[in-house]
């Protein structure tokens, strides 16, 4: 599913706020991307007009809300310092949208959205999308301060399972414990799988639906340079059965099923 | 005032502007045909062709450096047949000038290369890369010797059906002696600089942070040395020299037309700002119609150098 | 855990710690003493020192490029009497290593640097420039060929009594031959990089903005090429390395030592930050005490390079 | 006058206000660098916390106020682009105080100050140091937009003899005719210069006072690197007089005698 009209917009800041230790919910004004974006699809943001940092940031795209981007992003580094400095009524550029975002399942099936930290994000506005009841969301977090309260960001919202790895909110562990549980044990018809999250989490969260048969789409991050297919910048090898080398994350991806990647070079 | 003339002639390629998208950073121009006119450049040069297909470097591939960036793709491509069948169709329908950049492990392949795209019509140059260092056979060693940089100039130049232009690398001691040595062995133009060789250094896992150690630097970060070796070499050969090396807007553009580059190419810019190449069109035309330059040609190499002053005086 | 231990040997120079302010940056220390302790620096490297004073380029010497800087001083300096006379005493009552940097337009000279430097006690090392882009006589021409370097390393390694520190230049094809050529000349220790050839323009002008049309690039901008050389020639030779090149901070003084570096060297972060020493001292002191690293000796050269992986794999 | 005690500092923004077009009067909190400044010298200010722009950015010290440091900067480029957007509260690092300073003379004199564009500055932090009625205060201008309201910085205020290029403010003309026409056709009992600006009024103001022997002290402005005497990247050409090749303006200067200077090579 790629989608084409990527836009580069200079679009001005609706809102900024801190809803977790560091962590961000960003609204973006641009009805042209939001009117394209897809859930899965991600935007490069330009944070300031300044040689350095020099390369834009790749953000998932967390949701729309009339004809606003919302991002939901951590600060980790120089980047998203910046980002996290700017205020409503200034203006950033956001080239988007781009990749190729999660494909849903046709018919009824039971959806299990699993999330490791920022990889909340495109699964946020995945759940968005689907009727209410298909969806488990299942999220997964060092601690308590973390963890984003989902229900406060505004956006559509699921019903959410919790866990942290030192047991200050939700279930003690990892949220792939969680998914473990629920889908050896229970007695799920037709279970699908979305994840994303930190690397280790999906390797897990792969081997688990490769073993169990289950169908898995997990989003992908890598160092971009372009977003857009143009500098090769962002591979990721390829499983044996995939056919391929490498695949790009930012026009392949991010989304892959799981069995495409070959998860013991990552 | 009539329209400023923007056209260039690079020994035997024309250009309706001096602006060329560069080898590598604008893919095969269809990644970039959603956000800009791509036919209103001057020309484009398409990711490095080699006989076969390759996958290219482990990753990490890409990191961001100082006002720069370093790539190891390892010179990734879909190989020289799936070239000429899936992708050069498109581009040849573009008005813009297609330049293809070509790279071998030998002198050979070099010479295949220029012959198996010797005929095809639209074809507007053939750009050499004798100087990526990211691949450790071939690469590095045939730029940074005059000799092989002639010998391959000449493999190409003997097969070749249009204008060849050689890039160079900036990784050698004197670019001088390399550009004298193509020029001497058939080259029609010089484009430089290709990337740096660097190496950044993750100190959480304690190992490079590229799978491939070592890759190019590009981006504003090297400004000032391809702008150094741009203006040693125009002034050094009688052909026309194409500049390169961290051009973010017109201003940066008109340094390197200055220094003595007939034309330039736009790289890791088009990743911060897809739309650069065409704001450097316009601001290069802006700036003509400003100064009342009637053609940009006559900006080409036009800095004045400084007297001598009273440079190494003894106290 | 006991107090993590910052000391280095290199080749008989003994540092307190691995910290030394860069030659040119940081003038004769006195500049920097109102600001900071300079006693507690690993070292300190004097401005070069020629045999006669030198009033330097005309100006413009200095400007500022994307995310570092060019400078065409031209190695001015007061020459060898007056900085034995009224600089030395005073630089030999601090209680850090003081290095004294020198360079000379002939083998003779060099030589007769070294000489005169003989045994004047409490100088804790030489080093020397072969390196220096600015000056059209001598500097570039000794540093960029392997046979020049080695025997401006020879002439003053015989008239040395204390250690020998070679300083390379960054603007050579392969920087490890030179470097294997001084080793074997006698160097008692590498220092790496001085600037990298550059050039700006100034549009308004239509004019180099420097004097003396090019300079040396330094500051953050050259720091993955520092790198990637200090990694290659730490790598080649057994003699104790020094790293530099655009280091900021305390995590870009780890890039370095995890590279080969024994010792870092700061300059343009001087500039920005009279501070930034110091601060790289605290820096390296906390990131040990925090990992447990008894002595940072231990992390020079740690870093582990990947596999093959599926580097150069055809698709 | 090379006074010591130079200091870095990361200074709180007191205030930053646009008096004229893209002229901005910004105070910077600093005791210490505050109670040693003297009229002449400058300040090296890092416009922000990020590797670009990379050096510090000279301004003189146009006052001092209550412990604030006040300085008078017009935008020019980046870094004073960037400098004007930092507000009060926000915090800046301050190098200072550098250079050597104007030196009065002692006895009674008539004093000159004359100042192009932004070269007011320094000026303005002498005159308040000049017993009222002692000083005449030239300021010129392109024109009146960038003419700089004296009287409401909030700073000791001298009587000032306006001259813009284009007329639109004062007497129409350069400041240096103003300064001829006073210094030639009155009878001025021993008449000192301070000036401060561009280059070509120096050269002027400079010869003007040499052919009448007028003592006179310019401030020079030079690309500076370290701003302390270590890099000699500040250099500028001294005349046959003055003995030497080179001066350093951070060092050395800012201010000149004006028979110090090889004008002819400036
Ligand atoms: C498709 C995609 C979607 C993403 N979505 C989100 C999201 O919704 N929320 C969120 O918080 N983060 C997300 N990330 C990660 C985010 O891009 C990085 O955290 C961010 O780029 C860090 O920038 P920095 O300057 O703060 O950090 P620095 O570490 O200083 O960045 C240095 C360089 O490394 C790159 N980089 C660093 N970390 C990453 C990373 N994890 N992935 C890719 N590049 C990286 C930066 O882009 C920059 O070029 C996503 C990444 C990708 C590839
Ligand atoms: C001693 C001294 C005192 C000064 N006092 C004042 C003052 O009171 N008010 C004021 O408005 N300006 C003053 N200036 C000039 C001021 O430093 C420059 O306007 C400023 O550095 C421009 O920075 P920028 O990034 O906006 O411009 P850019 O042109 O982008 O700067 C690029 C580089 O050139 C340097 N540069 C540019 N112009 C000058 C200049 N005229 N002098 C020195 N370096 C320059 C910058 O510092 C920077 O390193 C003074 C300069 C000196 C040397
Ligand atoms: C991601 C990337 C890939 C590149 N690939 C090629 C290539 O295949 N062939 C080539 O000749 N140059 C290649 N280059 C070099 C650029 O064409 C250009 O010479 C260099 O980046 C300097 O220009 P810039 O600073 O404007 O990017 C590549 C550069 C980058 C950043
Ligand atoms: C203004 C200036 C003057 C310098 N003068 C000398 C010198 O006299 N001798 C020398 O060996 N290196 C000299 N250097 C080079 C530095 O010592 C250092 O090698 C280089 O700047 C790279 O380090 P950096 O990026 O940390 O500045 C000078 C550098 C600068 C910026
Ligand atoms: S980031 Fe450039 S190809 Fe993916
Ligand atoms: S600016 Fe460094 S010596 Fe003057």
């Amino acid at each position: 599913m790629v989608l084409h009209g990527i836009m580069d917009e200079n679009c001005e800041v609706a809102f900024q706020r801190e809803v977790a230790g560091g962590v961000f919910l960003l609204g973006i004004k641009s009805h042209a991307i939001a009117g394209k974006a897809a859930p899965g699809q991600f935007v490069m943001v330009r944070v300031r007009n300044s040689l350095s940092p020099l390369l834009r940031r790749p953000f998932s795209i967390c949701g729309v809300v009339d004809g606003i981007i919302v991002l939901l992003y951590m600060v980790v580094g120089e980047g998203t310092e910046i980002l996290s400095g700017t205020l409503p009524g200034q203006r950033i550029s956001v080239l988007g949208p781009l990749g190729n975002g999660f494909r849903l399942p046709s018919g009824i099936k039971r959806i299990f959205l699993v999330g490791g930290g920022m990889g909340i994000a495109p699964l946020l506005f995945l759940a968005g999308r689907i009727e209410p009841g298909h969806a488990v969301f299942m999220a997964g977090y060092r601690s308590s301060e973390k963890a984003v309260p989902i229900k406060d960001l505004g956006l559509p919202c699921p019903g959410i399972q919790l866990a942290t790895e030192d047991g200050s909110e939700g279930v003690r562990g990892l949220v792939t414990d969680l998914l473990e549980l629920r889908i050896r044990e229970d007695n799920i018809e037709d279970p699908v799988v979305f994840a994303c999250g930190p690397v280790p989490m999906l390797r897990r969260v792969s081997s688990l639906c490769l073993e169990l048969g289950i169908p898995c789409q997990i989003s992908l991050e890598a160092h971009m340079a372009c977003g857009l297919g143009a500098c090769q910048g962002c591979a990721v090898p390829g499983s044996k059965d995939s056919g391929k080398v490498f695949f790009h994350v930012c026009k392949d991806g991010p989304v892959f099923d799981a069995g495409m990647i070959s998860w013991g070079e990552l | 005032m009539n329209a400023p003339d923007l056209s260039v002639e690079l020994g035997g390629l024309f250009l309706k502007n001096p602006v060329i998208a560069a080898s590598g950073t604008f893919g095969y121009g269809e990644e970039f045909s959603p956000l800009i006119d791509i036919n209103r450049l001057g020309g484009l040069v398409v990711k490095g062709i080699s006989l076969k297909p390759r996958a290219g470097n482990s990753p990490p591939r890409v990191v961001e450096t100082p006002c720069g960036m370093l790539n190891a793709i390892g010179l990734a491509n879909i190989g020289l047949d799936a070239f000429i069948k899936d992708k050069l169709p498109k581009l040849l329908k573009l008005s813009t000038a297609i330049i293809v950049n070509i790279y071998g492990h030998s002198l050979p392949e070099y010479g295949e290369l220029a012959g198996s795209l010797k005929g095809i019509p639209g074809i507007a140059a053939l750009e050499v890369n004798i100087s990526c260092p990211n691949v450790d056979c071939g690469g590095m060693a045939f730029g940074t010797d005059p000799d092989m940089s002639a010998r391959v100039t000449d493999a190409v130049a003997a097969k070749a059906d249009r204008p060849v232009i050689v890039k160079l690398s900036p990784n050698v001691t004197d670019i001088r002696v390399i550009a004298r040595a193509v020029e001497k062995a058939g080259a029609d133009a010089i484009s430089l600089i290709n990337t740096l060789t660097g190496m950044a250094v993750d100190i959480e896992k304690r190992a490079p942070v590229l799978g491939n150690v070592s890759g190019g630097l590009s981006g504003p970060a090297i400004k000032p040395v391809a702008l150094h070796m741009v203006y040693q070499v125009a002034r050094s050969v009688r052909i026309p020299v194409i500049g390169m090396g961290g051009i973010m807007n017109y201003r940066d553009a008109l340094e390197f037309i200055m220094a003595g580059a007939s034309a330039v190419q736009i790289g890791t810019a088009n990743f911060v700002n897809p739309g650069a190449t065409i704001d450097i069109i316009e601001g290069l035309y802006g700036y003509c119609r400003e100064k009342r330059i009637g053609r940009l040609v006559d900006l080409v190499g036009s800095i004045s150098l400084p007297g001598r002053g009273k440079k190494d005086l003894m106290v």
